[in-house]
């Protein structure tokens, strides 16, 4: 195991690039959630401007 | 020819509605895919013989970088249908594409400085590749500062399509003159990024992580583009019916 | 001479996030004056820039003589003149320059006619000056100068009369007069209505909401 | 109904006159070249080894900045007082019209770059021999650069504080320019052949004199909606 962690020497170059790499996807997956919820709510802020005008 | 699949695939709702129930179904694959080929190309694949360990880098590296140009030529292709067509879903597929693309220029350059600091003794040199991708980003940052800068929506929507094509006209010949100055003022003797021996128990985890990739992508612009839709659309009934319920 | 006709159909237009144009519909034919009125913000230069072909309308159409005037725009062009909110001139240039090199790109014109025009909207006396020392109703003699030397059947004119003095103003509607009763249409958007006479005027009134 | 010919002459002819009306502006570019290129030695070391080591490349990038400077004035006068859109509606084809413009923008622009580039380089101990070499890329590269700068200036119209945004479009889609530009220019103190180089720059203006008027008349015909 400790093997593995420490990538042959390169554990200071292969672990940071996995985490970054990963870390940037999980951050599009929230990112693109929040952009599509925040359309969707402001639509429908719009709507119940529209029906309460 | 019925063109029918296509008027309809420029229908605002419709995309609005495929998209949202396409969504599960690239986004599970994708979970999975990138465990795997994380997987593979972490514990399975043998260390490279000259690059030892370190040479993995290239199984986040790598699908970074295809994603990153993926994206580009999606955004520009989907402005220019939208430009010739002044199809509203093609607009709003394109402004999905740039802020992924962006991320995932960072995610390459990014980990192509981290291999850079044990292969070359340093997080920069200017390497073809590492140069094309940041002015890839400098593309991708202008694009979205186009965008920002104008008020008018369909205005930002038409004028930053016409950047995206004139900038997909100009990045193979922006990688072609970069390679080309390379090879005068490079030394020959330093490695060059990702070209490790590469064999089939090397290779299979980056072709999982490849197709894991582009199904990630197209997840990601699956949910935008939803957003985008309902941002061009709030005026239309439809918009009030489907946030309504 | 022949007859021209110039209508739109259920323009809807956006401007931004306002729905500007809601289903507007007009027409003016060979003789007509159609004058368009309405308060700031009530969409009178986006209607003139839609119906110019500057503006995309989102959806329903301007036709000229009958054709969608995006399909050959360069042949719709050639017969229109349009006057847009400010005058197109060039403070540098002088005002037989400026009409020298702004008609002369769409038909060619000697200096006589230049000379003519300039009499006809009373600008002689300052021709040959720097347009930057003009004042802002005599700029708009010679960009009316410009509007006279296209030759063109159809003007269309946003608040042509802005910064002109009453004799300016009525000097617009005679120019205006001129131009119908020789087979032209003019389509002008106008805070105070033009001394045009009530038999060859259209009117539409453009509201807020 | 003006033959294309007359109306590419009208709109260059106009450009002219006016620049030569209005000196100073024409001036400024020309300016800033000649003071970023002397504040190299001033920065390095006035030996002239190292200076001509770096000339090709403080030549190129000083030349691309300059001309980022004129290309923010290439469409501003006219959009602001109505003659683009007069020129959209001339009845002439607007590709062509804005082709004219970029090339009265390279008369005012670039030639004079050009012309003044071999005393820059002279500045910067670059050897009379490589004069020719030097003028021939940094002409040519400016017409790419000039052609370039029309889609880019059409693109940023009426954008408020559009300078650095028109600097971040223009810059990144320049690198090829530079890289072999500035190559040629390397190659031309060295006294080895710049036929190489100078043909990369031949073909991405040749695209660019293909391209970029249509992008341009698109970029204009959506900055006047």
């Amino acid at each position: 195991m400790s093997d593995f962690l420490s990538m042959g020497g390169y554990a200071s170059s292969v672990w940071p690039s996995v985490v970054l790499t990963v870390g940037i996807i999980v951050w599009n997956v929230l990112a693109a959630r929040r952009s599509f919820s925040e359309a969707h709510a402001e639509a429908r802020r719009r709507v119940a401007m529209e029906q309460a005008s | 020819m019925d063109w029918t699949w296509f008027h309809r695939f420029g229908s605002p709702p419709h995309l609005y509605r495929i998209a949202g129930r396409l969504m599960p179904w690239f986004a599970w694959p994708t979970a999975i895919l990138i465990a795997l080929g994380l997987y593979g190309g972490l514990v399975l694949a043998p260390p490279d013989y000259q690059q030892g360990d370190g040479f993995r880098i290239i199984y986040v590296h790598a699908p970074s970088a295809w994603l990153s140009l993926m994206a580009y030529t999606t955004m520009a292709l989907a402005a220019g249908a939208g430009l010739i067509w002044r199809m509203k879903v093609a607009h709003a597929l394109a402004a999905s594409c740039a802020p992924i693309g962006a991320w995932f220029t960072v995610a390459a350059l990014g980990t192509g400085m981290l291999w850079g600091k044990p292969m070359w003794g340093t997080y920069w040199v200017w390497d073809p590749r590492l140069t094309s991708e940041l002015v890839l980003l400098f593309l991708y940052l202008g694009y979205m500062g186009l965008r920002a800068a104008i008020e008018d929506p369909q205005r930002a929507d038409r004028a930053s399509a016409v950047l995206a094509i004139v900038g997909l006209v100009n990045v193979p010949i922006v990688h072609y003159s970069v390679e080309w100055w390379n090879s005068i003022h490079q030394a020959p003797s330093v490695m060059k990024f990702g070209k490790p021996t590469i064999s089939w128990p090397m290779l299979t985890p980056l072709l999982i992580m490849f197709v894991g990739f582009t199904l990630l992508f197209a997840a990601l612009v699956l949910v935008r583009v939803r957003g985008e839709i309902l941002r061009r659309e709030r005026q239309s009934r439809w918009v009030a019916e489907v946030v309504a319920s | 001479m022949s007859a021209h006709r110039l209508t739109g159909d259920t323009l809807h237009v956006f401007r931004g996030e306002r729905h500007v144009l809601r289903g507007l519909s007009f027409a003016a034919e060979s003789g007509q004056y159609l004058e368009v009125s309405g308060a700031n913000g009530a969409g009178k230069t986006s209607l003139l820039r839609t119906i110019v072909g500057l503006v995309q309308a989102e959806s329903g159409s301007v036709e000229w003589n009958g054709r969608n005037i995006h399909a050959d725009s360069r042949a719709y062009h050639a017969q229109l003149a349009w006057l847009g909110h400010d005058s197109p001139l060039k403070g540098d240039l002088s005002a037989i320059e400026n009409l020298h090199y702004g008609t002369g790109i769409r038909r060619p014109v000697d200096a006589a006619a230049i000379d003519l025009a300039l009499e006809e909207v009373d600008a002689s006396r300052f021709a040959d000056r720097p347009v930057r020392t003009l004042s802002a109703g005599q700029r708009r003699r010679v960009a009316l100068a410009g509007v006279l030397l296209a030759a063109a059947p159809l003007w269309v004119l946003d608040e042509p009369a802005t910064h002109l003095d009453a004799a300016g103003h009525a000097l617009v509607g005679h120019l205006v007069e001129r131009r119908i009763e020789t087979g032209g249409i003019v389509i002008a958007a106008v805070h105070a209505p033009l001394p045009v006479q009530e038999a060859h005027t259209r009117r539409l009134g453009l509201s807020t909401k | 109904m003006t033959g294309a010919w007359s109306a590419a002459r009208l709109v260059v002819e106009r450009d002219l006159r006016l620049a030569f009306r209005n000196r100073a502006q024409l001036l400024h570019p020309l300016l800033f070249f000649a003071i970023v290129t002397t504040l190299f030695p001033l920065a390095l070391s006035p030996e002239a080894s190292r200076l001509r080591d770096v000339a090709p490349g403080v030549l190129w990038v000083a030349a691309l900045l300059s001309s980022l400077l004129a290309i923010e004035f290439l469409f501003r006068d006219d959009a602001q007082d109505g003659t683009l859109e007069q020129y959209a509606l001339s009845g002439q084809s607007l590709t062509w019209l804005l082709f004219a413009k970029t090339v009265s923008h390279w008369l005012l622009a670039g030639l004079p770059l050009a012309l003044m580039s071999p005393v820059a380089a002279y500045g910067l101990g670059v050897p009379t021999s490589a004069v020719p070499g030097i003028v021939a890329s940094v002409a040519l590269g400016t017409v790419a650069l000039s052609l370039l700068g029309a889609v880019t200036a059409g693109l940023t119209i009426g954008i408020r504080r559009g300078g650095a945004l028109l600097s971040l479009l223009t810059l990144p889609l320049a690198v090829p320019l530079l890289i072999f530009g500035a190559q040629a220019t390397a190659r031309a103190i060295a006294g080895s052949g710049i036929a190489g180089p100078m043909y990369f720059l031949a073909a991405f203006t040749v695209l660019g004199i293909t391209l970029a008027p249509l992008a341009a008349a698109a970029a204009v015909r959506i900055s006047l909606e």
